[in-house]
């Protein structure tokens, strides 16, 4: 626990990922303090997604280090793995079992004490209760990213990275993943992006503009709204 | 190596086991014939060696000149982008 | 390097032609394979040097997957490409001596059995290398691939060995007996090894250059990218 | 130690469960192998002191088949089902991962070779269902399943994962399945007497070699 407060929860030292034709990520250098909540915005192809898996440890950069917590997370070992948890455009979740089966299986490998207790709390949190033992395959598209959603955080992780969780969201479901997001997480250090940044503005701290030609621009809140101010007038 | 190369290379390799045992009617110098009975078989060993070496030598000097002329088209392409900076 | 070049490849004609002097005008002709026996001067050193790619790519793989560098990855599998080389010839040059000595083609000797599997899995890794779209997977898959089958290869000699061999001794190899083969012979055969390892060296050496001219293709696209970032931010 | 154990056990129990539910693979697979073992069967010509070495020969081919599948299979659901990411962002180490799928694919295998073994000592009329026979099956089987593990792993990332898989596997289980194939064979034979111990070992041998190695080579092969 002091490493948390040691060191920045989220320190990105000249990251760059190249795939073969393009430039996803540029020489990015982020500190993310602990508690703090990143927006990351930008257009298409600007890296977003990237920057998530990149951090999430899921994507190895072609150049640059990611610390969590001071710790390269490429050198961790897996015991590291539980401060993080991620969602990605995909819920990483097995379509022929249940929900419920899924998050004790992820649940027991994070080593959650008293797993079934847990399970019902998180259910509660995002109102899944009932969709919980039907088959994944069986769910909307925006049942499975709340389910996705329940699996990233059934380890109670400190830094949580989300790859547009409101996208499919219906109304009601956007306001109680931002209820999350806003109140029960509050504590943590979130990095998120999303396209609906009407939604996203309030839930955060700070925001990332992300650009495919420019560098990358990081701002507190207030900040961004004044620069936004300025761009309009 | 692109796999098309390797491709070649077995069907090629296929032919020529195909041919050599197409030949099989060979007669066979067993230890009382004239010691030149067995030419062909040393014939087609050197050939085969040879042409094999050959081969793979030109797909190497094709690779290696193919290379050479990307790199000589970048290299100028950099050069202008470098003059049109300082124009 | 270009000095250079011209000085190996000048030594390579040399040695390959006074070892083709040597095979067919020197040595005498074998008493009972007839002039077939000539073949060994091209096979025997063929066959011993496709032993090598396989310890090559054992120690660059595991170094690559240690050290995560290209150059070792690139040395890998330059030596696979040319082992696949090597290895195929040696088959088709062995085989073209077992017809006329044994009668047959092919036999399942351990020997050739080994040499086989060794070019199946030649071909695996570069089947492997070519389906695989990244560059950072594609050195680690075939890294992988390249340990497990140069160990592989060691293990398919040792359980074809459980049954008899009829392969001939190696008395003809560096290992053979002082007094088992008249001088002429083994001037023969040392030569014409000596002509075949630095082609084999060479074409190793050169295969590598290509896959730095790819690397250098790369950082130029790198600075051209860097460069039109430049204008397009001003 | 205790927690890696049940972490690998954790992950064969999930492959185990969700084939449970689907059945897809156990009953496909085990169609093709019997479909497979009587075609070999029927077109091998009968003679009376070759029993054996054909008895030996055709099992393993099936059970080599088999594995083909069953690896690939189970390494095409976890990248279908999209929960291997997950797995890989879960606590565990790498070769956790891979041991718990080289047992649900044991365990998948034993079950095949459970119907495979009684159904060919009817149609051979050859006792295959002894001991030493066993013993022979289970080791063999350990180490074929630890290659085709890897292999899967990786050939699973490749664009043409089908066609990847057996040029990489078959190559690479041919010493055990040398070794499986002389071993039964001998088994078979009663003058072969106690050295079939020796030959138990040697496939135990190779069997941990193989998955020492692979366990070590898994941790590169899915470091994304």
């Amino acid at each position: 626990m002091t490493n948390q407060f040691k060191y920045a929860a989220i320190e990105c030292d000249n990251v760059s990922k190249h795939y073969i034709s393009e430039r996803a990520l540029d020489h990015l250098d982020i500190n993310i303090k602990t508690g703090e909540r990143l927006l990351v915005i930008g257009p298409n192809g600007s890296g977003k997604s990237t920057l998530i898996n990149v951090i999430g440890g899921l994507i190895r950069p072609t150049k640059g280090i990611i610390r969590i917590h001071g710790v390269d997370i490429h050198k961790s070992s897996p015991e590291h793995r539980k401060t993080i948890g991620i969602l990605t455009h995909r819920p990483f979740l097995y379509e022929d079992f249940t929900g419920r089966e899924n998050l004790t299986f992820f649940g027991k490998l994070f080593n959650v004490p008293n797993v079934s207790y847990r399970i019902e709390e998180i259910a509660d949190l995002f109102t899944i209760g009932h969709l919980l033992d039907r088959r994944v395959s069986l769910l909307s598209h925006g049942n499975r990213k709340r389910l996705g959603m329940a699996r990233t955080i059934i380890h109670d992780p400190n830094v949580i990275l989300l790859d547009e969780p409101d996208s499919g969201l219906d109304a009601h479901s956007l306001d109680e993943l931002g209820q999350t997001l806003g109140q029960t997480l509050q504590s943590k250090t979130i990095v998120l992006t999303s396209h609906n940044v009407d939604w996203a503005l309030p839930l955060v701290t700070d925001v990332l503009q992300l650009s495919t030609r420019q560098e990358a621009l990081k701002t507190s809140i207030r900040e961004y709204h004044s620069l936004h101010e300025l761009r309009k007038s | 190596m692109h796999i098309g190369y390797v491709v070649r290379i077995i069907i090629g390799t296929g032919i020529l086991i195909a041919l050599l045992g197409a030949s099989d009617g060979t007669e066979i110098a067993t230890t009382n014939q004239s010691p030149e009975a067995n030419l062909p078989f040393l014939f087609a060993a050197f050939a085969v060696a040879w042409l094999g070496f050959i081969i793979y030598a030109w797909y190497l000097a094709s690779q290696h000149s193919r290379l050479r002329q990307e790199i000589a088209n970048m290299q100028k392409q950099l050069t202008d982008i470098q003059d049109s900076i300082e124009n | 390097m270009l000095l250079q070049n011209r000085i190996m490849l000048g030594l390579i004609l040399i040695a390959m032609m006074s070892a083709l002097y040597l095979i067919f005008i020197m040595v005498p002709t074998d008493v009972n394979l007839g002039v077939s026996q000539r073949i060994f001067y091209i096979h025997v050193p063929l066959a011993v040097l496709s032993l090598i790619p396989p310890i090559i790519v054992f120690i660059t793989s595991t170094l690559y997957l240690v050290r995560r560098s290209p150059q070792w990855d690139a040395l890998a599998h330059s030596s696979v490409e040319v082992g696949l080389l090597f290895t195929t010839l040696a088959l088709v040059t062995g085989s073209i001596w077992a017809r006329p000595t044994w009668g047959v083609w092919w036999t399942w000797d351990p020997v050739l059995t080994t040499f086989l599997i060794l070019w199946l899995v030649y071909l695996g890794y570069l089947l492997i290398r070519s389906y695989t779209v990244e560059p950072d997977k594609r050195a680690r898959f075939s890294a992988i691939v390249g340990i497990l089958g140069s160990i592989n290869a060691l293990a398919v000699y040792l359980a074809s060995e459980l049954w008899r061999t009829i392969h001939p001794d190696k008395v003809i190899g560096p290992a053979a007996e002082e007094n088992a083969l008249d001088p002429a012979i083994q001037l023969g055969i040392l030569v014409s090894f000596i002509a075949i390892l630095l082609l084999f060296a060479y074409t190793i050496i050169f295969r590598t250059r290509l896959h730095s001219a790819v690397n250098q293709i790369g950082s130029l696209r790198d600075q051209i990218d860097d460069l039109v970032y430049r204008i397009s931010n001003k | 130690m205790k927690t890696y154990l049940t972490q690998v056990w954790d992950i064969s129990y999930k492959d185990i469960r969700l084939e449970m539910r689907t059945r897809q693979m156990a009953v496909s697979v085990l169609v093709i192998v019997i479909a497979l073992m009587i075609v070999t069967n029927l077109a091998i010509p009968k003679s009376v002191d070759a029993t054996f070495t054909t008895t030996a020969t055709v099992i393993w081919l099936c059970i080599l088949i088999a594995s083909f599948m069953v690896v690939m299979r189970n390494f095409v659901i976890e990248y279908d089902q999209i929960g291997f990411h997950g797995l890989i962002m879960c606590p565990v180490p790498r070769d956790a991962i891979y041991l718990g799928k080289v047992v649900s694919n044991l365990i998948f295998l034993l079950v095949i070779e459970s119907i495979l073994f009684p159904l060919s000592s009817i149609l051979f009329d050859v006792p295959l269902l002894t001991p030493t026979v066993t013993a022979i099956t289970g080791m063999a089987t350990i180490g074929i399943v630890a290659a085709g593990t890897l292999f899967a792993a990786i050939s699973v990332n490749t664009k043409a994962r089908e066609i990847m898989l057996p040029v990489l596997f078959f190559p690479a289980v041919i010493p055990i399945v040398l070794a499986a194939v002389d071993a039964t064979q001998n088994a078979l034979n009663p003058s072969y007497g106690a050295k079939i111990l020796e030959d138990i070992g040697v496939l135990a041998a190779l069997s941990l070699a193989i998955i020492a190695t692979s366990a070590i080579l898994f941790n590169f092969a899915v470091d994304e």
